[in-house]
């Protein structure tokens, strides 16, 4: 996903939000039969938290898959620390994976992602829910029992009806741009709606409705299995109407969880104080350890990372790592090293090459590029093994269940290239001596520029000579890369890219990327280049498959086919470097966030 | 050294300035007296030293780089061996300077009546309000209107005849026995020219100061001085008396300098005479005399002129003038050549 | 009479500045880096390594640090100055050519500001009346505007095609407009003050009642009593607009990479602070560059306008 | 005399107003004329503020709601009622009123931009502040030495060190100074860490000191060259002659004499600079990420926030012309020729 503010190639958690409405309701019908095998991932698989005395040995990549300094102890200030300003504190519409992560501290989402090391956090657990949604009619309908005593920071209980409030709300994009669109494109919400501001008295009952006030019943307009993953979005966390104050309600957030907010600056900082309204009876996952949480905006990021470095700043609340100049003090000092870990992310940076430009056209064309271009200097570009990531062959990154090995095109013994197979396609091609084309790229994000000019280095000697535009990532895919009349007109044959899923799900990483249904004629789709009515067809199959085993199996060979037509460059696998904060206790990388969890730390 | 004999005594004054492009001799060896109730006139073109020599009396030479040598002695003190804070305590109390432009030599900041003020308090232990007063007394003597309001006015709120008196004031106010005025009138227009030349005969008369006037106009000198000075080329190369200069010039450049000055009595039609060429570059002064580039007469002497630097010789009773010609010559050439066109 | 003098002025000032060791000294670097700008292809190929070639081989991509191997930014016979941290691009080869950007671009827009500024100072100044109050008045609007700000801003908004450019000649032309259009008043000052000066001068009063047409007075009589004030300005604008220029590329408003710009090179610097050999390069030759200038410009004034000594 | 002072002064004012409106017209023009030169339509420029999840209509919706399809005239219009008269901004819930002057709220962030900016104006102001004592005390001292003692070795060794200053970018200082006294030696504290003064005065000189130090250094650089020239200048007039015809000693005429009349250029110079500066010292911001009007300009134009960056524009604006007035009122006291004008 685009961002206008971030400059480390730090992404929106889901970059799925490009998903169309009308690919959505595809995507809902046919999906009423995964309910069950999607719930089924949610299932067992839990180890403790972790907690055991002792926990992990303080070591490079130790927050791995163990907790670090196991502690119960409360009291204490975290800080943290963000070099941007924060997307949205609005859990309608905040949709940052760190935002998503630390959201849990002032809000109770009806589900949540286990606060647990390694492959646990995956699983969805209740949280102002008291269990997993209940479907029926087929997965149509979704009802969630809420747990009583849970209060707003006020005092005031928290009911359904916040709840049926809080997801309404989320839906009226010209107030909410940013948040993520699965409720509008889900719900049986009455034709017209515009959510409560605009449409209000509108009786909603046909997509929300709540029996009591403990009980909430999502109605869609199709059946859909994976409901769950909807229900743990900051966007089900209760919102009282009475304190709603609309696009400025971010200044203003009522909390439902342990945590409320207190000088809060916009842009510049704020803090989370106890909410003595929470209560530890009603809330299972939580253990609240710290007084207080102190997060600035807006600092330098080298700053961050020595601050970090030093003990006086706890965590980068972002997330996405450490900067290039702290790369090489942390990779070169065994001490700072055993106090880093290197998080994988289900992300995948990778290169478009658009078949509707010539002579791209032309499937050797492409393969020139695929065999043409040096892998190795792609992740040197996107900042080596530990901040940029690991090479790629594929389009979907270990992480995502179902992922499988391959290699089409390969790139040699020393992942430079295999220049005789480029010039063999060239030939085949047609373009012997090569041929000229523009690369676009986001001209405010240092790797996909250093991405850029690899490419041109590695293709300039097979004759292929690149002309780089640099487009303002606000707009990247609205208006240049993601609309299919500008790549056209201005011969844009390759284009830098990138993805990661909401969740870990091999639907949700691929089906944005590969799908040819979700290319918008005006723009604004991740997906440029692939348009292979294969591929959609093997897509619905897939979705269609209820059984998790089989259908995971599914998502590979649309990954193989999608790359024998060429029509993607993989670059990395993104991975991440991360400061462990040092006088911090229970500390663990979330494999759902893919950054620590925020929920469970502690002070020493 | 000989006792002085007169108020102020210049003997063999040298000012040097050394510079990127050689040495430059602004003055060159001059010595002149003056009595006091006396006035002096210097006269000659600019860049011919006179200006400069005004200032090396008053030891406003400028910067550090310039290089003198000779005597000083106002009232028998050589300004030239003092030391900067010794000759600064005589600037404006025994000898004070007026200037051309009265406009530039006032600062603009500041009201003329502070200007006088603080001329008068850097020498007189008086408080602000009695140096006002005399600031007054001081404009009013210089015969400006309505002195006690106008001493709070600005130098730019004076007409030029106005700030020039208002500067007279200011250089009079420590009643000094030295007056040097630069080229006191330049800058006005021709009826404040004879105002301002009457006020200084007038004051110099009440004060009983010796006065040197440094002009480029004969007539200027004509009106006030007792002897006058004429300088070519940082020398004197003619000196006498009002008349001596005026019916007797002895120099072919005085002669020159007569011929070129607009005269109330001549007819407007008659074309003034100038005089041909520039004044010589002070670095690379023509190693004869000094005018011989310039000078119509010069082939008369079969060429010592331009070997041989004329010295600077006594004719008689004072009138002294230095140049290669035979006193016959000149009288032959005054008579016949130059007397009849003037 | 007057021709006499102004040849003669010109001579004392050509002495003058050949006296001058230190403008002497600025001089001959401006030359040498002119020279270094149209001869950078020629001295890069005798290098051997052009601007854009990548050399991962030079950087620590195993120890997954991108630094460059070796000590000091990987300075060795082969790369003087070290290469760049992540693509190991040859520092040397990317300074010189940064050189001609930065000559270009300073350059050619002195030469807009310039132009403008002389004609609009001319005409405000000689005309006077409303001419003058307009003009007068465009000049204190052009001074109220924040400047970097607004250069940002439209050098941010114009799009990488436009005006039938594309690329580098689009940005590099976008530059000189930018830097040169928004340069002017402070030249047009000047000269306008010059004019109204030399307007009160007798020589123009004496061309124009001898029946001289407008435009004639305006060319030979002003023309040459201004070119002093205007060739001090304009070498004393030339090294303002290289740090102009250098400022824009550093905020990310300049020429597109993967070209070569000193201030850009900084900007990339930044996030490798821990490596100061890469900033160091680019920041000495702006430096350079600007102070060979200002020496120049300086003794320049010096030599034309004495009293400023 | 009072009467025409005021008189002048609203008068000055009134121009200065007029100035203002043509400062954010031509503003306002380039961003609304620009991209639609570019081929934007107000619907793919409302496409910037929609983010990716939106249907046509919520594009159409935002386009509207920003006014993104009236003719400029009536845009500019209505920003201009808003900056004089205030606003009324629906913000989803409910209509909030933002009072004059109402400089707009970001499209992105959604915050009104006239609290922001009165919150970054005391970063500006406390940089601005802090490096102009430091450069005018320096600067004008050492020009004043160099020129009193000229040709002398400090006076070569200052203006050698004074023509470098000129000739060094100040983000290429400020990287170095930060890289070596932040980084390497950790003795300041990089930018971005901003405390009001009177929060917490120690921290707030702290956060300060280096841009402080680098921002004075190249201007005390140009300060001491202009004083040194104003200087030499001036102690050159006739007047100064006439100090010292009068017998004044040196001291006085240097001082009150001689600095008076070269300071007053200077003054002028100086009150620009700071009005200049206080518009947003961008690059200074920039480098030390200081949370001032200048870097608010900068991250304006690179999230396409065409509220903020008119509203950063009118405010520096507002402050080059406030200290275009006072410089000249402050030259009418210094200089009794000006004030008769």
């Amino acid at each position: 996903m685009s961002s206008t503010f971030t400059t480390s190639g730090s992404d929106k958690k889901g970059c799925t939000t490009t998903m169309s409405i009308k690919r959505l309701r595809t995507v809902a019908a046919l999906s009423a039969v995964v309910a069950l095998a999607l719930s089924a991932c949610g299932g067992g698989g839990g180890n403790d938290n972790g907690t055991a005395a002792g926990g992990a040995k303080n070591e490079f990549n130790a927050g791995l898959a163990a907790v670090v300094n196991p502690s119960d102890k409360k009291g204490g200030t975290i800080k943290m620390g963000h070099s941007d300003t924060w997307d949205s504190l609005d859990p309608g519409e905040t949709y940052y994976g760190y935002a998503w992560n630390f959201a849990r501290l002032y809000g109770r989402s009806l589900l949540m992602f286990k606060p647990a090391p390694g492959k646990a956090a995956n699983e969805v657990v209740p949280d102002l829910a008291e269990g997993l949604g209940v479907p029926t009619d087929g997965g149509k309908t979704w009802t969630y029992k809420i747990r009583k005593g849970v209060k707003f920071d006020d005092g005031t209980e928290v009911k359904a009806k916040d709840v049926k409030y809080a997801v309404l709300r989320s839906t009226d994009k010209e107030t909410f741009p940013n948040g993520p669109a699965y409720f509008e494109a889900f719900l049986n919400l009455p034709a017209g709606y515009k959510g409560p501001y605009k449409s209000k008295g509108v009786n909603t009952d046909s997509a929300i409705s709540t029996p009591d006030d403990y009980t909430i019943v999502f109605h869609l307009k199709n059946g859909f299995g994976g409901f769950d993953y909807l229900a743990q979005l900051p966007q089900t966390m209760p919102v009282p109407e009475a304190k709603d104050t609309g696009a400025r309600y971010r200044n203003t957030i009522v909390s439902s969880g342990p945590y409320k907010f207190a000088n809060l600056q916009p842009d510049k900082s704020f803090e989370l104080v106890r909410n003595d309204k929470w209560d530890q009876a009603t809330d299972p996952n939580r253990k609240a350890l710290p007084d207080k949480y102190q997060v600035s905006l807006k600092v330098n990021a080298d700053d961050i990372d020595n601050r970090v470095i030093s003990g006086d700043l706890d965590i980068d609340v972002s997330g996405t790592g450490v900067q290039p100049a702290s790369l090489s003090k942390v990779l070169t000092d065994p001490a700072l090293k055993a106090q880093a870990d290197n998080a994988s992310l289900a992300r995948l940076w990778y290169t478009s090459i658009n078949p509707t430009v010539p002579p791209f056209n032309n499937i050797e064309c492409r393969k020139a590029i695929q065999y043409g271009m040096n892998k190795a200097s792609y992740q040197t570009a996107y900042g080596g093994p530990f901040s940029g990531g690991d090479l790629a062959t594929t389009l979907m990154p270990p992480l995502v269940p179902g992922y499988e090995k391959f290699d089409l095109y390969p790139a040699g013994p020393d992942s430079k290239g295999d220049q005789a197979k480029a010039k063999e396609a060239l030939t085949a091609c047609g373009q012997p001596n090569g041929f000229t084309t523009n690369m676009a790229y986001r001209s405010d994000r240092p790797r996909e520029k250093a991405t850029a000019e690899a490419f041109q280095q590695a293709l300039k000697p097979i004759g292929i000579n690149l002309t780089l535009k640099g487009y303002p990532s606000g707009d990247y895919f609205s208006q240049y890369a993601g609309n299919p009349p500008f790549v056209v007109a201005n011969k844009i044959g390759l284009a830098t890219n990138g993805w990661g899923a909401d969740w870990n799900d091999g639907f949700g990483f691929l089906s944005q990327i590969v799908d040819s249904r979700v290319i918008r004629p005006t723009g604004g789709s991740s997906n440029t280049s692939v348009r292979i009515p294969d591929v959609d067809k093997m897509l619905d199959a897939a979705i269609a498959e209820t059984d998790t085993a089989k259908r995971e199996k599914l998502w590979a060979p649309i990954d193989k086919r999608v790359m024998e037509e060429a029509v993607i460059y993989p670059g990395v696998y993104a991975k991440s470097l991360l400061l462990r904060p040092k006088n911090l206790s229970n500390v663990f990388i979330s494999e759902a966030f893919n950054m620590y969890d925020y929920l469970s730390l502690g002070v020493k | 050294m000989t006792e002085p004999n007169s108020f102020l005594e210049v003997r063999d004054l040298r000012t040097h300035f050394p510079t990127d492009d050689g040495l430059v001799k602004s003055v060159d060896g001059l010595s002149f007296s003056l009595d006091r109730g006396k006035t002096l006139g210097i006269v000659g073109e600019s860049g011919s030293g006179k200006s400069v020599t005004s200032l090396s009396i008053m030891g406003l030479h400028k910067g550090g780089s310039a290089r003198i040598s000779g005597e000083v002695l106002l009232d028998g003190q050589d300004l030239v061996s003092s030391s900067a804070e010794e000759v600064r305590l005589l600037r404006g109390k025994r000898m004070a300077m007026i200037f051309q432009d009265p406009l530039s030599a006032m600062h603009p900041y500041y009201t003329v009546g502070h200007q006088i003020i603080e001329a008068y308090r850097v020498h007189n232990k008086v408080t602000k309000a009695v140096a006002k007063k005399h600031a007054i007394e001081m404009l009013d003597r210089v015969g400006i209107p309505q002195p006690d309001k106008r001493v709070d006015a600005y130098p730019h709120q004076f007409s030029g005849g106005m700030r020039q008196r208002a500067m007279i004031a200011m250089a009079l106010s420590c009643d000094p026995d030295l007056l040097i005025a630069d080229e006191p009138t330049t800058a006005l227009d021709v009826t404040v020219q004879a105002q301002i030349l009457d006020l200084i005969r007038d004051l110099q008369r009440e004060f009983n100061s010796a006065v040197i006037i440094i002009t480029h106009d004969l007539g200027v000198v004509a009106e006030l001085a007792d002897d006058i000075q004429v300088m070519y080329a940082g020398r004197a190369i003619e000196y006498g008396t009002a008349e001596d200069i005026f019916d007797r010039p002895q120099h072919p450049y005085t002669w020159g300098l007569l011929g070129s000055m607009p005269r109330i009595d001549r007819e407007r039609t008659e074309r003034l005479i100038p005089i041909k060429g520039t004044p010589p570059s002070l670095i690379n002064v023509p190693s004869g005399c000094a005018f011989n580039p310039r000078c119509n007469y010069a082939s008369l002497n079969e060429g010592a002129s331009e070997t041989e630097r004329p010295e600077l010789l006594d004719i008689g009773a004072g009138h002294k003038v230095a140049c290669h010609l035979s006193p016959g010559q000149r009288q032959k050439i005054w008579e016949t050549d130059i007397k009849p066109k003037l | 009479m007057r021709k006499i003098e102004g040849r003669s002025l010109g001579q004392i000032a050509w002495m003058r500045l050949k006296r001058d060791k230190v403008a002497i000294v600025g001089f001959v670097v401006i030359v040498l880096l002119i020279l270094m700008a149209i001869l950078a292809p020629l001295i890069v190929k005798a290098i051997g390594h052009p601007p854009n070639e990548f050399n991962q081989d030079l950087i620590d991509t195993q120890g997954g640090t991108l630094a460059p191997l070796g000590r000091f930014g990987g300075m060795s016979w082969d790369h003087p100055f070290g290469v760049e941290p992540v693509n190991g691009r040859d520092l040397m080869s990317r300074v010189i050519y940064g050189s001609r950007i930065s000559l270009l671009i300073a350059f050619f827009a002195t030469l807009l500001s310039v132009t403008i500024g002389t004609v609009m100072g001319i005409v405000s100044g000689f005309f006077g009346g409303w001419v003058d109050a307009l003009i007068s008045r465009l000049m204190d609007v052009f001074l109220a505007f924040p400047l970097l700000v607004f250069a940002i801003a439209l050098a941010g908004v114009i799009p990488d095609d436009a005006f039938g450019l594309q690329g580098d000649s689009l940005r590099i032309v976008l530059l000189i407009f930018i830097i040169g259009f928004f340069n002017w008043p402070y030249i047009g000052r000047i000269v306008r003050g010059q004019t109204i000066s030399l307007r009160e001068r007798e020589f123009v009063d004496a061309a124009r009642s001898l029946g001289a047409r407008r435009p004639y007075i305006l060319f030979t009589e002003l023309l040459p009593n201004l070119v002093a004030p205007i060739l001090v300005y304009s070498t004393l604008l030339i090294p303002t607009n290289i740090l102009f220029e250098a400022a824009l590329s550093f905020l990310g408003v300049g020429v597109r990479a993967p070209t070569a710009t000193w201030g850009g090179m900084l900007s990339d610097a930044v996030t490798f602070y821990t490596m100061p050999h890469f900033m160091l390069w680019p920041g000495l030759a702006i430096f350079i560059t600007v102070l060979a200038f200002n020496l120049f410009g300086d003794g320049l004034r010096d030599a034309l306008d004495p009293r400023s000594r | 005399m009072p009467d025409t002072v005021i008189t002048y002064i609203i008068r000055r004012l009134v121009a200065a107003i007029g100035l203002l409106v043509i400062v954010s017209a031509v503003t306002f023009s380039i961003f609304y004329l620009v991209p639609r030169w570019a081929g934007a339509t107000p619907e793919t420029l409302a496409t910037r503020y929609v983010g990716r999840a939106a249907t046509e209509d919520t594009v159409k919706l935002t386009a509207e709601r920003l006014g993104l399809y009236d003719p400029i005239a009536v845009q500019y219009w209505n920003w201009a009622k808003g900056v004089v008269v205030g606003a009324e901004y629906d913000y989803g819930a409910g209509v909030e009123r933002c009072p004059a002057p109402c400089l707009g709220y970001s499209f992105i962030t959604k915050q009104p931009v006239w609290p922001e900016l009165l919150d970054r104006i005391p970063v500006t102001l406390s940089l601005a502040a802090g490096a102009s004592v430091l450069w005018l005390a320096l600067g004008v001292a050492i020009g004043v030495l160099s020129a009193l003692r000229r040709g002398s070795i400090f006076d070569r060794a200052a203006m050698t060190v004074a023509l470098a200053g000129v000739s060094l970018p100040i983000f290429f200082t400020g990287l170095i100074s930060l890289a070596f006294f932040s980084y390497q030696l950790g003795w300041t504290v990089p930018g971005g860490t901003f405390v009001k003064i009177t929060d917490n005065p120690i921290k707030w000189a702290q956060a300060l000191t280096l841009p402080w130090i680098t921002l004075a250094f190249l201007f005390s650089a140009q300060y001491a060259r202009l004083t040194r020239a104003g200087m030499l200048e001036t102690m050159n007039e006739d007047f100064i002659r006439t100090a010292r015809a009068k017998g004044l000693p040196e001291r006085t005429v240097v001082v009150q004499h001689g600095l008076r009349g070269a300071l007053t250029p200077i003054v002028t110079i100086f009150g620009l600079d700071v009005g200049l500066l206080l518009g947003g010292a961008v690059l200074t911001e920039k480098t030390f990420s200081l949370p001032g009007l200048g870097k608010y300009a900068v991250d304006g134009i690179v999230a396409n926030d065409l509220p903020k960056i008119l509203g950063v524009t009118l405010v520096a604006a507002v402050f080059i012309v406030l200290a275009n007035l006072i410089v000249d009122l402050l030259y009418a006291v210094v200089d009794p020729r000006v004030r008769a004008k």
